[in-house]
């Protein structure tokens, strides 16, 4: 540990905290805006005025905002997240069927794609202007270009519909074999594989060839490395920062971005949770799912900004 | 069918996928929204009456239910015979209770409405219940079969399990995720229900609720989209099924505003809509052509006579002369929510075209359609599902004070005739009147019903037990005790 | 015996701004034997970076090895694959790059990018290589060799990064060595140290090498032959002893001409006008790098209570060890590196610490040349617009005025103005350091912090670059504060000389005052030092300098005692060591910091 | 004897692009062209039902078959490239206009303007996106531009990160000392210093955002944000015809291969730029 990284870590705390506090605002001010309120959702197409105001004072929605934002702020910081509008459960209960559900999810998808995406990435590096990095560019951009949707639709009519190697629907409860985990996870960590994959492979191969024009870079050429050495050893390096963002990004996607998979698969997981709270206008949901989005978020972007800076000497001095 | 022929075998589990999830999902009947949530909610309670296959009513809790006083005195019996899950017996106590809770706004049941009318509502007896109204109904019976009136164990306020009297007990419920109903081994009716298990669950997305049903992963899906529907009945050991209902999805104009408030520029919507087109392009023929008017050939005073209005650009051309908007533009509200709604507008505008009339079309969130958007627009669409009785579909949606009343249509010769029908026990007297009705609103109503869509489910072929109920698809959302596995 | 090197008809070309090919090495033919040294010495930017690469068999980018053959060991280089060439490169030929500061990695600690070449080509075990590199690291008088390894390149000086990469290149013993200007940054007393380890590793392994330079003195000390370049095209080939003695090339002989500095100095009158403010002054600055403590004492404390003063139009010479604080004591003065403890003014005005809560006008006023030209000039931009920016930003000259001007300041550090489209990485060594010089000039500044300024120059180049200061100093009236390691440019243009050692400043005279004794001890030993252009001085030198205790390396942040002491040849242990350390005025006129007083250093001299 | 070691680069001032760049730029061009020209091309209405059959097969009538409708699908495409590209390019470069700006902004300036930068973008990226495109429909209604804004908000800060890492790099070199050292404004800093340092893999950003606008274009109009019906981007013409898919209709082939091509195009003359902009090839 250094100074720079312990003060950057400190502040990071800090600006945490703040910055979850913006967001909850935020998304208060979101869910106001927003027209419509869980009594009118949830009585849907049988709402009626006087059916709409009954329903509104029985869950409070007759007080002022800024009230009903402090009470749920109050509620918040003695470790209560209060109950959902909607079905009155805990949230804490709800998000704690659904976020173990999105981890595993997004814990899978991460451990295939980053390395895959990494060593595409360094290696159409080495290899730029081959065949090899035209053909890995293709394929990364073809799959991404494709709507996550028909993907994981097409890929289901394959694998599930017609040749009935994996499920259609992914969601089980009490997975015994390690052979039925990887079954169920097939589909959705390919889908989520073929639109992430192609962010951090391209980032990684163009931060990379970027420093490849260094002196430095000549310099261990003229040491007689090979290529995928100077690459690795000298290139990679200094692009630890752009990458470990592009990272970042991606993998923040995995909690809140998984929604397209989420509902194919019929997972249940986070980000499917977070959409139908918006809908229903479920505030303490909404603000809760957002929290969670945002914290794993910020620790997320806080590694990368600490491997940027691990990487570069002269951030850390 | 062969459903008949054989005789249901007991055992084994099914997997079925509806059309909604979220953690709106809830197992408090008055509280149900949507296709998945009465599909539980037969799942795990019983009402005092259902509805079958021809339309009428049967009794279910109920013993007996007979009216006094030209139909605003109510008096029912309930079964002696029916426990609920935790063991209690079914109490008069307990209708009471279910019943009453629809009258408090803080429950946000769907049917308050209905409920108001109940002005009374006591028990006279452990077994007993005397229902007051404020006006006579003779269709109080089919309310009853309504999946919002089921009933509910007496105080009951925690919905986190159901703790009905139906054919499966709740062994698992997680809002947006699923349910898991295993078989109610004391269930009153003999013989039933037949699966030790059924898990049911909502798959929003049809493409993937199909794909559920192809792949072996789910054995009964409902809400297959028209174009799904020749997959399906393609398939190997997958089957379609279709039920006929008087479900709509209604292009409105409303009456107060322009350019509905002039009945020639209706007119000529109304002879704009292509409905042969509309039922082919868009619902695939799964669908019968509709005449403007909400009661379907399903219903028993379906009016045959009345003239099918036909697609007639000449016709829509002169009414649009006379009302003076050739040529102007004007908005149509279209949502996801309403479904169906972006594919008969585009067909409309394109229509509308022809004879120089500018439809510009707005597609909405379906996210709060139905609170910000729906109604609030000179033309717009809604979706409405069948309704039991002619009366309710005329009382919900076109009575001049009716909540519902989408086109605010008033047209007092059709709410007095909506009213002597209620009360009259002439069938035939009672056919007339609603035929007249049908004819009124046909003719005057901003609201446009180019086809009456028929739901079609899907299930594995050996899911076997599925007969076609003309309230919702899925057998009226009332599957679960009556279907089983064939090995 | 055959020769370990020989090229033939080599031509190299690059495209030059309107996209040219253009030949940069002219069908150049020589050989190298084994065990043999060869110089190449020549004009900056007269191809020798370009011909020491070639032989790897590599051009930089931009530049194509069109026409010739390379053999090396027997072995035809420019046929090779890129994997027999990258087996040959760094183990049977190792290169010393003329640009330290580019050549290192940045994000990797020192030790590793050393021992790299010993790694990729499997020659030695990691604690072997690490064992030796940590003795190459003592041999060439690196400070605390055991963990200057660990640092990271920017944490360490020009002069110390140029020291690291010769150890880079001998770890592996290779057949052949290219030197590349090893010594540029170097300091008299590092120089000697460093040419010892060359010569050795050249007597004891039979080493061969290629030594590309520009300063005949160490040429003298270094070569066996001596190939003379000009124009890409060779001029002379002779052994050393006869092109010193006796060059028959015309350009050959201007070079040797040049390589003994005229005196150039600011006018007496300068000097006399005493009663306005110095242009440029600084009091007791203490900075250096890390985090400062409460006491105000950086992590890293590189200067220690350094004053200075430099009047209007005079040049004040700034020498010292490599890694004693010249750099950093530039960057103090401009603010990049904020003093922990201390003040700079300007023309009396205290100035804020740093560059950044300066106005628009201190800046211009105070200009920086960088010691490592090649990081500092921005890679993507051309030499028009890098000489263009200050004169637009200061003087908001744009336009065709701009675009001659820019041409004028290529003509005044003596390159042609077609360069003015090329990039920064399209020049050679001595280019970048010219256009970093002319980016000074351009601001019109009253100070120029000159940091090592004609270190990659040709002495024929490098004095027109005086002459120009010089020049600019009469007519302007520029103060320099001129960094340097090369005491005899130091002596030929400085009014005032101050001598560093590690952070602490020793002697700060007159320029006379450095001619005549007594001095300080160290004084003493860097004049001592310097290379003579004569053939076998360094091995006479060593003798006598190996005598004094000189192996260790300056020691940083010694409170008050002197921080010389080790390597004093006139130090009292007892007194030296711990008492504070006095400032003396010689009668010479010149300031000194020893606790010995004028008549014992006198005593000590004649001794 | 002769031999040429080091493939000769591209020189700077002339621009020699290699093949596969003229590929890109032309798959590009053409798709430009079509978005300009297209409506007026278009052999059929985008609204008309030219087809009794849904999912019709290629025929010489209807060359790419008909939609879930029986509208003609050529039609819609040539329609829809105008949304697909026009839309997404305007808020590419706009998201890249404010991120890549704000992300060297906060690289230069570093401290507190840098925290307060992250930090508000770290917020801005954990608002649910369902949310805030909601709150724009609802506040602002839906047009055109208001999708571009949209879109265009939701891009910038994954921008403003990835610039942000390589401007922070850059920022700690030398000669952006030495520009500081001269008193320069953040501005120049950012303009001239630190952007065409970082033009490879900003570049290359610029090319996985677009992509990115053009798929996020597809969720917002299901919304109702900006393109309505009868017309559609690429993305949305998968989205309704994706029934189709099991049957491998044209319908939601030919948009899906629409959406690569107009991708791989971009990334192809991205990748191939000539100079200092190349990421590809040799230096
Ligand atoms: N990539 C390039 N493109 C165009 N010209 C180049 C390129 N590289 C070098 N040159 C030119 O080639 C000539 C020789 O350069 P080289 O680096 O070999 O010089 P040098 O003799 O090492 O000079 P110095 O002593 O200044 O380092 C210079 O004039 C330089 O401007
Ligand atoms: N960023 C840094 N962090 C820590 N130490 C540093 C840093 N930069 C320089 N140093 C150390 O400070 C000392 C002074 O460095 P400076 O660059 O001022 O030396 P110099 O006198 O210019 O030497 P040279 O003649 O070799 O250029 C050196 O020992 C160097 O290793
Ligand atoms: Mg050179
Ligand atoms: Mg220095």
């Amino acid at each position: 540990m250094n100074p720079p990284l312990v003060h950057l870590l400190a502040s990071r705390i800090a600006a945490a905290i703040l910055t979850l506090g913006f967001v909850s605002v935020a998304v208060f001010v979101g869910t106001e805006i927003l027209p419509g309120d869980v009594a009118q959702t949830l009585l849907g197409q049988s709402a009626t005025p006087e059916a709409v105001a009954g329903l509104r004072a029985a869950l409070h929605l007759d007080q002022p905002a800024y009230i009903r934002y402090f009470r749920w702020l109050g509620r918040l910081l003695t470790g209560d997240p209060g109950r959902s509008l909607v079905n009155n459960l805990p949230v804490a209960e709800l998000i704690s069927s659904r976020l173990p559900n999105s981890l595993i999810l997004a814990s899978v998808t991460a451990l295939v794609c980053v390395p895959v995406a990494l060593v595409l990435g360094v290696t159409s590096a080495i290899w730029r202007g081959r065949i090899y990095d035209r053909v890995a560019n293709f394929l990364t951009m073809s799959v991404v270009a494709v709507p996550e949707f028909l993907i994981a639709t097409l890929l289901v009519i394959i694998f599930a519909v017609h040749l009935r190697w994996f499920p259609a629907l992914s969601y089980a409860a009490g997975i015994v074999s390690l052979d039925q985990f990887f079954r169920l996870f097939a589909l959705p960590v390919l889908t989520l594989s073929c639109v992430m994959i192609a962010q951090m492979m391209r980032m990684t191969r163009a931060a990379v060839i970027d420093t490849l024009r260094s002196s430095y870079v000549e310099m261990a050429v003229l040491k007689g490395a090979r290529p995928m050495r100077v690459v690795l050893t000298h290139a990679l390096p200094n692009a630890i920062g752009p990458i470990a963002n592009a990272v970042a990004l991606s993998l923040s996607y995995l909690l809140g971005g998984a929604i397209v998979v989420e509902i194919i698969f019929n997972y249940p997981g986070l980000a499917r949770l977070l959409v139908d709270a918006v809908s229903t206008r479920d505030m303490p949901l909404v603000q809760a799912c957002a929290m969670i989005y945002c914290t794993a978020y910020l620790f997320l972007a806080m590694l990368a900004d600490v491997a940027s800076v691990l990487s570069n000497p002269r951030l850390r001095y | 069918e062969t459903a008949y022929a054989q005789a249901p075998r007991r055992g084994g589990k099914v997997k079925v996928a509806t059309t909604n999830n979220s953690t709106a999902d809830t197992l408090d009947p008055p509280k149900g929204i949507n296709q998945t949530d009465y599909s539980r909610i037969t799942t795990f309670y019983n009402g005092l009456t259902t509805i079958n296959e021809a339309f009428a009513v049967q009794l279910d809790l109920a013993e007996e239910i007979t009216p006094s006083e030209r139909a605003t005195v109510w008096n029912i019996k309930l079964r002696r015979d029916v426990r609920f899950h935790d063991g209690s017996p079914l109490t008069s106590a307990d209708v009471v209770y279910s019943l009453s809770r629809h009258k408090d706004p803080a429950v946000g049941s769907g049917v308050r409405v209905l409920a108001a009318q109940m002005q009374e509502i006591v028990a006279t007896g452990p077994h007993e219940v005397r229902i007051l109204l404020d006006a006579p109904n003779a269709d109080l019976p089919v309310i009853f079969g309504e999946w919002h009136f089921m009933i509910v164990k007496d105080g009951a306020t925690d919905f986190r399990v159901a703790n009905g009297t139906g054919p499966y007990k709740c062994k698992e419920f997680r809002p947006g995720v699923r349910s898991i109903a295993v078989r109610n081994s004391e269930y009153f009716k003999p013989g039933k229900p037949y699966l030790d298990e059924i898990e049911l669950f909502g798959i929003p997305d049809e493409p993937a609720r199909v794909n559920a049903l192809l792949s072996g992963d789910v054995q009964l899906i409902s809400g297959i989209s028209p174009s799904s529907a020749q997959r399906i009945s393609s398939a190997p050991k997958v089957s379609l099924f279709e039920t006929r209902a008087g479900a709509y999805h209604d292009l409105d104009l409303r009456l107060d505003l322009t350019p509905g408030s002039n009945l020639d520029f209706v007119l000529a919507v109304k002879h704009m809509l292509n409905r042969e087109q509309i039922r082919r392009a868009v619902y695939r023929n799964y669908a019968v052509i509709g005449n403007d008017q909400p009661i379907d050939p399903t219903n028993p005073f379906y009016d045959a006579s009345l003239p099918q209005r036909p697609f007639d650009l000449d016709k829509a051309r002169f009414h649009l002369q006379r009302s003076g908007f050739a040529g102007q533009t004007f908005p149509i509200v279209v949502s996801p929510a309403a479904f169906n709604s972006e594919d008969i507008a585009q067909l409309l505008q394109q229509a509308g075209r022809q004879i120089n009339l500018n439809f510009e079309i707005r597609r909405v969130p379906a996210d709060g359609y139905w609170s910000n958007e729906w109604r609030k627009h000179p033309i717009f669409f809604t979706s409405t599902t069948p309704k039991p009785t002619a009366d309710l579909a005329f009382t919900l949606n076109y009575k001049s004070d009716a909540a519902y009343n989408v086109s605010a249509w008033r047209n007092e010769r059709f709410d007095s005739l909506l009213l002597e029908a209620r009360s009259e026990t002439d069938i035939s007297k009672r056919r007339e009147m609603y035929g007249a009705m049908q004819r009124l609103v046909r003719d005057n109503c901003g609201v446009c019903i180019p086809v009456f869509a028929s739901y079609l489910d899907g299930h594995a072929s050996h899911l076997k037990g599925l007969r076609s109920i003309p309230t919702y698809g899925l057998m009226g959302c009332n599957f679960a005790e009556s279907i089983w596995l064939d090995q | 015996m055959a020769p370990l090197v020989k090229v033939e008809n080599l031509r190299v070309t690059a495209r030059d701004e309107r996209g040219r090919e253009n030949v940069i090495v002219k069908d150049v033919s020589f050989e190298v034997h084994p065990g043999e040294v060869v110089a190449l010495i020549g004009e900056s930017g007269s191809g020798k970076t370009t011909i020491a690469l070639s032989l790897m068999g590599y051009a930089r980018s931009g530049a194509r090895i069109a026409y010739g053959k390379v053999t090396f060991d027997g072995r035809e280089v420019l046929s090779m694959s890129e994997r027999e060439l990258s087996s040959l490169r760094g183990r049977d030929i190792a290169y010393v790059p003329q640009s330290a500061a580019a050549s290192f990695n940045p994000a990797r600690p020192l030790l590793t990018q050393v021992i790299e070449s010993s790694q990729i080509h499997r020659v030695m075990p990691v604690a072997t290589a690490q064992a030796k590199a940590v003795s190459l690291f003592r041999e060439l008088v690196l400070p605390s060799p055991d963990k200057v390894g660990e640092r990271y390149p920017h944490q360490v000086s020009g002069g110390q990064l140029q020291r690291l990469l010769a150890a880079m290149a001998l770890v592996t013993d290779p057949k052949l060595i290219i030197f590349d200007e090893p010594t540029t940054a170097l300091d008299v007393t590092t120089q000697i140290e460093v040419l010892r380890v060359f010569k050795k590793a050249i007597k004891e392994r039979g080493t061969t090498a290629v030594y590309v330079t520009h300063d005949l003195a160490v040429v003298a000390q270094m070569a066996d032959r001596i190939i003379v370049l000009r124009d890409g095209a060779i001029r002379e080939v002779d052994s050393t002893g006869r092109i010193l003695t006796a060059p028959k090339n015309d350009y050959t002989k201007s070079l040797i001409a040049a390589a003994k500095p005229q005196v150039r100095s600011a006018s007496a009158e300068a000097l006399q006008g005493t009663s306005a403010p110095p242009v440029l002054e600084v009091r007791g600055v203490i900075a250096g790098y890390g985090a400062v403590d409460r006491a105000g004492i950086p992590a890293v404390p590189v200067l220690r209570d350094i004053g200075l003063s430099i009047k209007h139009g005079t040049t004040l010479g700034v020498i010292g060890e490599s890694g004693c604080g010249k750099s950093t004591l530039a960057r103090v003065i401009a603010g990049l590196l904020p003093a922990a403890q201390g003040e700079v003014l300007l023309n009396g005005a205290p100035l804020p610490r740093s560059a950044t809560a300066r106005t628009r006008d201190q800046l211009r006023r105070i200009q920086i040349v960088f010691q490592m030209a090649d990081t500092a000039l921005n890679p993507a931009r051309t030499i028009a617009r890098i000489l263009g920016r200050p004169l637009e930003f200061y003087h908001g000259l744009s336009g065709d005025k701009q675009r001659r001007r820019v041409a004028e300041l290529l003509e005044m550090v003596r390159m042609p103005a077609s360069m003015a489209d090329r990039l920064p990485g399209e020049l050679s060594g001595g280019q970048k350091q010219r256009v970093n010089l002319a980016r000074a000039l351009a601001a019109k500044p009253s100070v120029i912090l000159c940091d090592e300024v004609t270190s990659a120059l040709d002495t024929v180049v490098g004095a027109a670059i005086l002459d120009l200061l010089a020049e600019l100093q009469r007519e302007l009236g520029v103060a320099y504060l001129f960094i340097s390691h090369d005491l005899s440019t130091v002596k030929a243009i400085c009014d005032e000389v101050m001598i560093l050692y590690a952070g602490q400043m020793m002697e700060h005279g007159s320029r006379s005052a450095l001619q005549s004794r007594p001095l300080h001890p160290y004084s003493d030993l860097l004049i001592s030092s310097v290379p003579e252009l004569r053939m076998g001085w360094l091995e006479a030198m060593s003798e006598t300098l190996l005598k004094e205790p000189s192996a260790g390396a300056a020691r940083l942040g010694r409170g008050e005692a002197c921080s010389f002491f080790e390597r004093c040849s006139a130090r009292i242990p007892g007194r030296c060591d711990v008492e504070p350390t006095p400032l003396r005025r010689l009668s010479k006129g010149a300031d000194i910091r020893c606790q010995r007083t004028e008549e014992e250093l006198i005593k000590l001299s004649t001794q | 004897m002769i031999t040429a070691i080091e493939a000769p680069p591209a020189p700077r001032r002339r621009l020699r692009v290699p093949l596969a760049g003229i590929i890109g730029a032309a798959i590009v061009g053409i798709w430009v062209l079509m978005a300009i020209i297209g409506p007026y091309i278009a052999p059929h209405d985008v609204g008309a039902l030219v087809d009794d059959d849904v999912f019709g097969q290629a025929s010489w009538a209807l060359p790419l078959g008909s939609d879930y409708l029986g509208r003609d699908v050529l039609s819609r495409i040539l329609v829809g490239a105008r949304y697909s590209i026009g839309v997404a390019a305007a808020a590419t470069f706009l998201a890249i206009l404010m991120g890549g700006t704000l992300g060297m902004l906060a690289a230069v300036s570093r401290g507190s303007i840098d925290m307060a930068l992250s930090r508000f973008f770290d917020a801005l990226i954990s608002i649910p996106s369902k949310m805030s495109a909601l709150v724009v429909i609802a506040a602002l209604g839906s047009s055109i531009p208001v999708l571009i804004g949209t879109v265009a908000v939701i891009c910038t800060p994954g921008a403003f990160r990835i610039w942000r890492a390589l401007a922070v790099n850059v920022a700690a070199l030398d000669f952006v000392k030495v520009a500081r050292a001269r008193g320069e404004g953040t501005g120049y800093l950012i303009r001239e210093e630190i952007l065409p340092n970082i033009a490879g893999p900003v570049l290359t950003d610029f090319g996985l955002r677009f992509v990115f606008a053009v798929l996020l274009l597809s969720s917002l109009s299901f919304l109702g944000l900006g393109v309505q019906p009868p017309n559609a981007d690429w993305g949305s013409l998968v989205r309704e015809n994706i029934n189709g898919l099991a049957d491998g209709a044209l319908a939601v082939v030919m948009p899906a291969i629409a959406i690569a091509t107009l991708t791989i195009g971009v990334n192809l003359l991205i990748d191939n730029l000539p100079g200092r902009w190349s990421s590809s090839g040799e230096h």
